[in-house]
């Protein structure tokens, strides 16, 4: 009996965070300024980004490989994911900081969950077996069930923390099923293995049927996940329900873990004839008209832009479903800049909602422009972002995902997408009509609280981060594209 | 002459820029004889080429004179040049010579008007837009020229645009004359689209050997043009305007509702001859609308009280008769027609200006009478210039009317018979206008008292108007006239195309028909004496027994209310709909109904979220059976 | 052949009562049930290991929590107040018709596909599969799925975390 | 000639640069003067363009290539021809007008006023220069924010109504564009467009590809009956709004006709011709019509522009050379003429508060010099020969008629409209008598306004007289567009003997 | 010796009753309870399997879905407690502050 050598190095950015994780548990009964807590954790992020940008694909160090018996993979794929996910919860604690005392006063743990969460996704994104990926989304699933019950003066955070929770172990449920009538198709968990006994001839499988039946069943747990129509209806109960803080992160972290994986779920029975990107097709379609739609007359901003973020899960399908190399790097691409943007604003939303509240109203953010210009500045590049206007990166995330999907023959699913980005613009431009052209409220100046506020410096740094990638991911592309091309290139067999 | 001839236009233009930005500071005195030195030199100069021309062999007279590269896209082509030949000259001659006279007159005339260099701006821009419009070289430069008096008719009828009627009537006048326009402009796109220039020669020479006599070019392009000089001309169909034009200032009406401008149709006729040649159809129909026009608007001038209104229905008469010369062939008598014409109805003008000016801008003739007691000079004066018009014998107009009538006589005897009814009913409304303000019993006292004859600088251009209104005869006096065989190079293709229908006359018809003309002035002119002077109860037994006819005329045919009732207020009934109900509600209404549809579409899909767990389960079941459902049987 | 007829009709009427059962409670004790009966089915297909975790974990852990919870919250108020005083017409809102028809379609969907398929018998290593005895699952599980072990202990831990965080009242 | 420079990266960059430095500039008296001396170096430097251009060379000039994407082969391509090197100067002189114009009367926030202004700038000039589609496409949307930020913050009553109208309605009309852009890439595998000009696609396809692009060029022409957003945006937009929507946004709309859908899909083209010929002249006379009945005489100068994009489009689809020339030169035509209009409706506007017809009369009398340059601009609008308009105009209807009489005709009728609601417009304002009391006390244009103003009324008619130093620049170009299209032989001369 | 699939189609029956049982009920313990025996059928499925090919693999996965399961619990019912503590109901058409 021989245990397997891992390549700790390649796992070290997870391994750094739950050790931090446990750290911060632990110093959460020894420190009293909990200030102190989100700079650690912090601390731990960038030390586990060192590690990870330390592993770039450009180094020796790094060799895509089996880690663990095939278990999980660190591959260029994971690493820009792994990224993405890295920075969103680096900025999530980073905006924490100043906010987290609104909501709790469990703070070690706050702290400790972002981390772990994030260890989750990571795992999901390097999994390269259906055990560590269900692993690891259930245990960013977990984590944030917790999380989003945590405004404990809330009763819709805890109202919204049940329902993703029930909705969640249903998906879960869907979810494992997939994975078993996989194995039952194929006879394997692992996706390399996946990959080659559906290789030589399909009829070869030992139960060929049930891999379409096992794929539909797992789509519905990534659908459940990254929010597709129609296992997207918890979406915006709980973006609203959950503190900002922790919205603004699972809205962005969970769809790049959860895409990247089945992106790569995907690329491994490439050699199948796959009926199911039509099915995912058909999903994009249905996720940006009905994300849209359901955004239009929306009065809270949170909620506008949870159905913001289900429109954006049907664009960056979109790129999935072209099923083709430019429709994965495309994809990437897209996840990259969502996070930023995304981020972005429920970043502003966090700066402007009063600090007793949860929420943000239309027209509470009316002549934001005229209190804090320079966060309504910032508030228009994400929406201007979102919409896709040029030269933000929001713009080119569309560009290929459309252009991946006219290449892969859907050009009716670019057609609604382009579409769906105009009726997409009314709802972002009300958030830029309410700063810039509305006069404010006048119980909102009224109160007090909003004019009187200062943002923390700490957000409006996690904001300026945002809006910096938003830009310069558009302007200046190439490293991250070639990244992204490189990954994409070594995923497919 | 080639080398110098722009200086025509250059003067003008000069007087134009100099009085548009410094007019105002400098003093009325100055601006008024700068203005009218610059045509003077106009004049000069176009009396130095008609002169060095005078002096060429007949092949040589024509020239060309290049200015600049005006514009050229593709294979089209076209020069800013100026063509001098012996039919431009005179032209230009008229216009200069006319042109200054007035303009000195108008020093005197508007000696009290505020905008006094405005005024002259105005009128030196219209020598200027007149002599591009008769020495341009090619079609465009001619539209150019044609536009351009357009718009300074425009801008004088509406000189006093305090008075919404003066304002009203440059509107008309300018947007009647872009129905005229529209079609010129086309038959200049017919003409360079199939002969692939608009130089006037090149065009003559490949529509010579290009179009078919009759052919669809010839007589669509010949038609299109006739519209757009009917426009200018006031001819029927688009004469409505002209009436009105007379709220301008009456140097206005002179020089350019009733010398120049108005005649840009004949002379576009004129010179477009070798087209008109080619389509005997189009020509016929200028001959027929001008025989018609002559009568239609002699029968108004007749019932007219307004003096400069009967002046100008006497323009469209006389337009007429010169469209029926043209019509018929018989370029050079109306081009001889014109030039008389541009003499004696300037000078009607001015003297109806003279009387305006003593009576404080009185035009009623029923309101005026025995004024040659106190005008003496612009008495004597309008007697001429009524003579000439009225066709009296050895004054100008007869000779050139009865040019006009002889040829009309030869075409088709019919024509000549409208024309000599227009001519009588001529005599009659032009003694009218003549014995009803100058003779008989002062009727209005009061404006009598304080009438006075006008200044020196406004009597010494009726008198030599006068004077020329007179002797300008001489030119073209039958059988030994000098303008027929000067114009004949220019018009000798056209005639050439035309000689074989041509029915040749005699000296014997043509001395009768001249007989004939005299005998009808002079009858037209003692009827009037005796109708207006001595029993006066006479026209309106006629009137009575004329019934609602006479109202009808009175009324001037009702033509401008059947062109509200038929064009204006359909346009603009459909404009409102258009901006109404189709703009606002239908177009608009779409675009903000998709939005609205967007947005409720957006309200149900947002009620579906009904917060439910068990809804939302449902939802995911849903999707899951779907896909499963789907993948499972293909 | 037979046991499992018995075992899986207990499974299903157990299934079956866990969802009409009127009060949770019944709920939980049916749910027992089925999990019992799973742990005979597993012994069945020789995971004896298995089968004696369903029972501790499942019944012995997660029913036990289950119960635990309904009392801990008042048995009485625990029922679907308004679903029994309606009559049984109205119970049938059209969530719960639409949810019958798609629980038909999708027991029809996967049966469909799992009998039209045939299933090859595919023979595994047998020795290695060590009739699924503590040790062979042992021995894999500490060698070849170390990784996902150890992403167990982090689930196990933020459950941990969640459930420390959650219950705990406000202070 | 061409010293070897970026110069048109220069002239592209400089508003957006001095738009960075803006920000940091404290008083507004320096604002102002920074943001003129921007615009003025940018005019400059685009008039470096006419200096140095190559004559009677259609291709494009000053090209500048760089890879930008290289994995999806985007380009930095840039370049200019006959037929958009007039739009870029176009952009520049108006632009720096609209500052000048705009020195006073910005009530609020006039750093973002100048800030916005000169990033349309960019925008604007990147759409006429941009040679590669994403680029084109990037500045084409890029445009859309700066515009909508002017007219929602600075606007008129019902400027957010308006503001939004404008960018959702030119918005999802070229959001099919992209997806066109996304064909024609998966087809040739490239963006540039000088490339995909020499690709011949399927006519199928071509058809596809000209309605999404041209869906979006329609949109901003606007081309009836898209044209609804136009009336609200420019009588909502503040002055200097209104002026470069109509002088220059507008025309993005045909210059993409004449360089995207007339070069890349010339069979689509073709077989659209009577459509959107139709559709164009409809424009002429219903915009015509509907500004006949306008009393706001903002309203009455944006339906004018309906009409007049409706001459711009029909000479497109004439689909020779005199159409396309007289067309390329209507459209600086028109932007000189109607943003001369839009800055003296300003103008007044400043000084009564009202744009009402119903306000005004008599005007004449106590803005002398307003009166005289609202007559020339309006003429020049009218299509007055020996004015700009009228060569545009004129070459248009040529082109038209040579290729489809039955548009051409219509059309010369609109010139009949057109110049009856502008004298229309001259009646009621300027004209008539002077009743109101407040019209009174008006005072006339001032220096500043009047040096706003001569710039326009000097092109105007140097324009209008020697037409051919624009022209030939434009011909080489419009006249290998029209080679292109024609698909018989150019026939002159027509016999009927 | 049973055939696999009977095994397999008696899990899709309890999956698929464990399904109907989430959108059926609205208590939601029993909700809760459903996706456990959903979340057991599937397991029943991995053993079948896994019994099938002679493979451990199924059965280790069992053991994860059992981890899973327990701390889901562990989670769930916290989160349960603490949403009756406010609302006092368990009936999930009375929790719906969020909707729209």
């Amino acid at each position: 009996m021989t245990f397997p050598t891992i390549n700790l190095l390649a796992i070290a950015p997870q391994i750094i965070l739950v050790v931090a994780a446990c750290i911060t548990l632990l110093l959460d009964l020894v420190v009293q300024n909990k200030r102190s807590l989100g700079w650690f954790s912090l601390g731990s992020v960038l030390t586990a980004l060192a590690a990870l940008i330390f592993l770039r694909p450009a180094t020796p160090e790094f060799q895509p490989g089996a880690v663990g018996s095939n278990m999980a993979l660190a591959d260029g794929l994971s690493w820009i994911a792994g990224a993405a996910i890295l920075i969103a919860v680096g900025l999530a604690i980073l905006v924490s900081i100043d906010h987290v005392a609104d909501f709790t006063r469990r703070i070690g743990a706050y702290y400790a969950l972002l981390l772990l969460a994030a260890v989750g996704m990571l795992a999901m994104v390097t999994a390269s077996d259906f055990m560590t990926i269900f692993l690891g989304l259930e245990i960013f699933s977990l984590a944030l069930y917790i999380l989003v019950g945590y405004y404990h003066s809330d009763l819709r955070s805890g109202e919204a923390a049940l329902k993703y929770f029930l909705l969640g172990a249903f998906a879960s449920g869907f979810f494992l099923y997939g994975i078993a009538l996989i194995y039952g198709a194929t006879g394997q968990t692992n996706l390399a293995a996946i990959t080659m006994s559906i290789a030589p001839l399909s009829s070869n499988l030992p139960f060929a049927p049930l891999l379409p039946i096992g794929m539909g069943l797992l789509l519905v747990g990534f659908g459940f996940k990254v929010a597709l129509v129609p296992f997207h209806m918890w979406t915006p109960d709980v973006y609203q329900g959950a503190p900002t803080t922790v919205t603004a992160f699972m809205s962005v972290a969970v769809k790049t873990a959860a895409f990247t994986a089945l992106i790569r779920v995907l690329a491994s029975v490439t050699t199948f004839s796959r009926p199911w990107l039509l099915v995912l097709a058909v999903m994009a379609a249905l996720t940006m008209t009905w994300g849209n739609l359901a955004a239009l007359r929306q009065t809270s901003v949170k909620r506008m832009l949870a159905y913001s973020s289900i429109a954006h899960a049907g664009y960056i399908l979109t790129g999935v479903a072209a099923g083709t190399e430019r429709g994965a790097q495309a994809a990437l691409y897209y996840l990259v800049v969502y996070t930023f943007m995304t981020f972005g604003a429920f970043g502003v939303v966090l700066a402007a909602q009063r600090r007793d509240q949860n929420d943000l109203t239309t027209s509470q953010i009316a002549g934001l422009a005229s209190r804090q210009p320079f966060l309504a500045v910032l508030m228009s590049i994400f929406m201007f972002a979102l919409i896709g206007i040029p030269p933000l990166a929001g713009f080119f995330g569309k560009l290929y995902v459309f252009g991946a999907a006219v290449d892969a023959g859907l050009t009716w699913l670019a057609v609604i997408g382009v579409i769906n980005s105009g009726i997409a613009a009314f709802y972002y431009l009300r958030i830029t009509v309410s700063m810039y052209m509305d006069a404010p409220e006048a119980a909102a100046e009224g109160s007090g609280s909003i004019a009187a506020r200062n943002t923390s410096a700490l957000v409006l740094t996690a904001l300026v981060v945002a809006a910096a990638g938003t830009v310069i991911l558009g302007l200046w592309q190439q490293p991250l594209v070639n990244g992204i091309a490189q990954a994409v290139v070594a995923l497919l067999p | 002459m080639s080398d110098y001839a722009w200086l025509m236009l250059l003067f003008p233009a000069i007087g134009l820029v100099v009085i548009s930005f410094f007019g105002t500071r400098l003093s009325k005195g100055i601006v008024g004889w700068l203005a009218s030195l610059m045509v003077a030199l106009s004049f000069l100069v176009a009396v130095a080429v008609f002169v060095q021309m005078l002096g060429l062999p007949v092949e040589a007279r024509g020239q060309r004179v290049p200015l600049w590269s005006w514009m050229t896209a593709g294979d089209f082509h076209a020069d800013a040049a100026l063509l001098i030949d012996q039919l431009s000259i005179i032209m230009a001659l008229v216009v200069t010579g006319v042109g200054f006279l007035i303009h000195v007159y108008s020093i005197g005339y508007m000696h009290d008007d505020p905008r006094f260099p405005r005024f002259f701006a105005y009128m030196n821009l219209f020598i200027l837009m007149m002599l591009v419009l008769v020495l341009a070289d090619n079609y465009l430069m001619l539209y150019v020229g044609w536009e351009g008096v357009g718009l300074s008719s425009y801008l004088l009828i509406g000189f006093w645009y305090e008075k919404p009627a003066a304002a009203n009537a440059g509107m008309k006048a300018f947007l009647v004359n872009r129905v005229g326009d529209l079609g010129l402009l086309l038959a200049i796109m017919i003409i360079w689209t199939s002969l692939g220039t608009l130089q006037f020669n090149e065009v003559f020479q490949r529509a010579e050997t290009l179009w078919a006599v009759g052919g669809t070019f010839a007589v669509a392009t010949t038609l299109l043009m006739l519209l757009g000089a009917t426009g200018k001309s006031a001819q029927i169909p688009l004469f409505v305007w002209l009436p009105d034009a007379m709220e301008g200032p009456t140097p206005v009406s002179a020089l350019i509702h009733a010398a120049t401008m108005v005649t840009a149709g004949v002379y576009l006729i004129a010179r477009s001859g070798v087209l008109y040649a080619l389509a005997p159809v189009s020509a016929s129909l200028a001959a027929v609308i001008g025989a018609a026009t002559a009568l239609f608007a002699a029968t108004i001038a007749l019932t007219q009280v307004d003096l400069k209104r009967i002046l100008a229905y006497s323009t469209i008469s006389q337009l007429g008769f010169m469209f029926m010369a043209v019509g018929v062939g018989a370029y050079s008598a109306g081009i001889f027609h014109l030039v008389t014409h541009a003499f004696f109805k300037a000078l009607l003008f001015l003297g109806a200006g003279s009387v305006m000016h003593a009576l404080d801008g009185e035009l009623d003739i029923r309101k005026m009478g025995n004024l040659r007691a106190k005008m003496p000079t612009t008495n004597w004066t309008f007697l001429i210039g009524a003579a000439a018009l009225a066709g009296i014998p050895l004054f100008s107009g007869f000779f050139s009317k009865d040019e006009i009538l002889y040829y009309d006589y030869l075409y088709q005897p019919l024509l000549w018979l409208v024309g000599t009814i227009t001519a009588f009913l001529t005599a009659v409304y032009a003694f009218r206008a003549y014995f009803m303000p100058f003779w008989g019993t002062e009727r209005v006292k009061k404006r009598w008292d304080h009438a006075h004859e006008s200044p020196r600088i406004m009597t010494i251009p009726l008198i030599i108007l006068a004077v020329g209104a007179v002797v300008v005869g001489l030119i073209g006096i039958p059988f030994a006239s000098w303008i027929e065989p000067w114009l004949e190079p220019v018009f000798a293709t056209a005639h050439e195309i035309k000689h074989a229908e041509e029915a040749a006359g005699s000296d014997m018809t043509k001395t009768v028909l001249l007989a004939i003309a005299a005998i009808i002035a002079l009858s037209g002119a003692f009827v009037a004496y005796r109708a207006f002077l001595v029993s006066t109860e006479w026209p309106k037994r006629v009137r009575a027994s004329l019934g609602g006819f006479g109202t009808l005329v009175e009324n001037k045919y009702r033509v401008d209310e059947l062109y509200n009732a038929a064009v204006v207020a359909p346009l603009l009934g459909l404009a409102r709909w258009f901006a109404g109900p189709m703009d606002q509600r239908t177009i608009d209404g779409a675009v903000n109904g998709l939005a609205g549809l967007t947005g409720s579409l957006g309200e149900r899909v947002r009620r579906l979220q009904v917060g439910q767990v068990g809804i939302y389960a449902l939802s995911m079941l849903f999707g899951a059976v779907a896909i499963l459902i789907w993948l499972a049987v293909q | 052949m037979v046991l499992f007829i018995i075992f899986s009709l207990i499974a299903v009427v157990a299934a079956i009562g866990v969802v009409v059962s009127r009060k949770p409670i019944y709920s939980a004790l049916f749910l027992l049930l089925n999990f019992a009966t799973l742990a005979a089915l597993y012994i069945m297909l020789e995971a004896q290991f298995l089968a004696a975790v369903q029972i501790i974990v499942y019944a012995g852990a997660i029913v036990v929590l289950i119960l635990f919870v309904i009392m801990l919250i008042g048995g009485g108020e625990l029922h679907d107040i308004r679903d029994q005083s309606l009559p049984l017409a109205k119970r049938f809102t059209w969530p719960r018709i639409m949810g019958l028809v798609l629980f038909v379609l999708l027991v029809g969907t996967l049966a469909y596909s799992l009998i039209t398929g045939a299933l090859n018998p595919v023979q595994g290593d047998a020795t290695a599969f060590g009739q699924g005895s503590i040790q062979a699952i042992g021995s894999v599980l500490y060698t070849d799925y170390l990784l996902p072990f150890e992403l167990m202990s982090v689930l196990l831990l933020v459950g941990m975390i969640g459930a420390v965080v959650l219950a705990r009242p406000p202070d | 000639m061409n010293p070897d420079i970026p110069i048109l990266s220069i002239i592209l960059f400089l508003p957006l640069l001095g738009a960075l430095v803006l920000l940091l500039l404290p008083s507004e008296k320096l604002q102002k003067w920074w943001t003129l001396g921007v615009t003025v170096a940018t005019f400059l430097a685009s008039c470096l363009l006419i200096v140095w251009w190559q004559e009677g060379y259609a291709g494009m000039q000053f090209i500048e290539r760089y890879d930008w994407v290289a994995l999806f082969n985007i380009q930095y391509l840039l370049g200019v021809d006959g037929l958009s090197v007039w739009l870029v100067l176009l952009t520049t002189f108006m632009t720096m007008l609209v500052i000048v114009f705009s020195w006073e009367g910005i009530a609020k926030n006039l750093k973002g006023y100048l800030f916005l202004i000169l990033l349309l700038e960019t925008g604007m000039i990147g759409v006429f220069v941009a040679l590669d589609l994403v680029l084109f496409y990037i500045f084409w949307e890029l445009s859309l924010v700066p515009m909508y930020f002017l007219i929602g913050i600075w606007g008129g009553p019902k400027r957010v109504y308006a503001a939004v109208k404008f960018f959702i309605f030119t918005m999802v009309a070229s959001a099919l564009m992209l997806v066109g852009i996304l064909m024609l890439y998966r087809q040739g595998g490239t963006f540039d467009l000088l490339e995909l000009q020499k690709m011949s696609l399927s006519p199928n396809l071509q058809v596809w590809l000209f309605l999404a692009f041209g869906l979006a060029f329609a949109v901003k022409v606007p081309l009836f009956p898209f044209h609804t957003w136009l009336p609200d945006a420019h009588v909502q937009a503040p002055t200097g709004g209104s002026v470069i929507l109509a002088g220059i946004l507008l025309k993005m709309g045909t210059y993409g006709f004449l360089r995207f859908c007339l070069t890349m899909f010339p069979d689509a083209t073709r077989q659209f011709v009577p459509w959107i010929a139709a559709l164009a002249v409809i424009g002429i006379i219903y915009g015509g019509l509907v500004a006949l009945t306008q009393r706001d005489v903002k309203s009455l100068v944006a339906y004018s522009s309906v009409a007049h994009l409706g001459f711009v489009v029909l000479g497109l689809f004439a689909l020779n050379s005199q159409g396309i020339a007289g067309a390329s030169l209507q459209m600086v035509n028109h932007g000189l003429s109607t943003g001369a209009l839009f800055l003296l409706v300003g103008m007044l506007y400043n000084r009564r508060h009202t744009r009402n017809l119903d306000e005004f009369g008599g005007l004449w009398k106590v803005m002398p010099v307003f009166g005289f340059l609202f007559l020339i601009v309006a003429f020049s609008s009218a299509g007055l020969p020996g004015l700009n308009g009228f060569v545009g105009e004129f070459n248009i209807l040529l082109g038209a008629f040579r290729s489809n009489p039955v548009f051409a005709v219509i059309g010369t009728v609109g010139i009949v409209v057109g110049a009856w609601y502008l004298l229309r417009a001259i009646r009621e304002m300027l004209q008539g008598p002077l009743t109101k009391p407040e019209n009174m006390a008006l005072s006339d244009l001032n220096k500043r306004e009047v040096l706003t103003l001569v710039p326009i009324i000097i092109l105007i008619v140097v324009i209008g007289l020697f037409p051919n130093l624009f022209l030939s620049k434009i011909n080489p170009s419009a006249d290998a567009v029209a080679a292109e299209l024609e698909n018989r032989p150019a026939v002159t001369l027509m016999i009927d003997k | 010796m049973v055939p696999t699939e009977y095994y397999l189609i008696l899990a899709a029956v309890l999956f698929s009753i464990g399904a109907l049982g989430v959108v059926f009920r609205r208590n939601v313990l029993i909700i809760f309870m459903c996706v456990e025996m959903m979340l057991n059928a599937v397991n029943l499925t991995f053993v079948a399997l896994a019994h099938h090919f002679m493979d451990l693999n199924g059965q280790i996965f069992v053991l994860v879905a059992v981890a899973v399961a327990a701390a889901e619990v562990a989670v769930g019912l916290a989160i349960l407690m603490k949403v009756i503590r406010g609302k006092d109901t368990t009936n999930v058409q009375d929790i719906n502050l969020l909707k729209g």
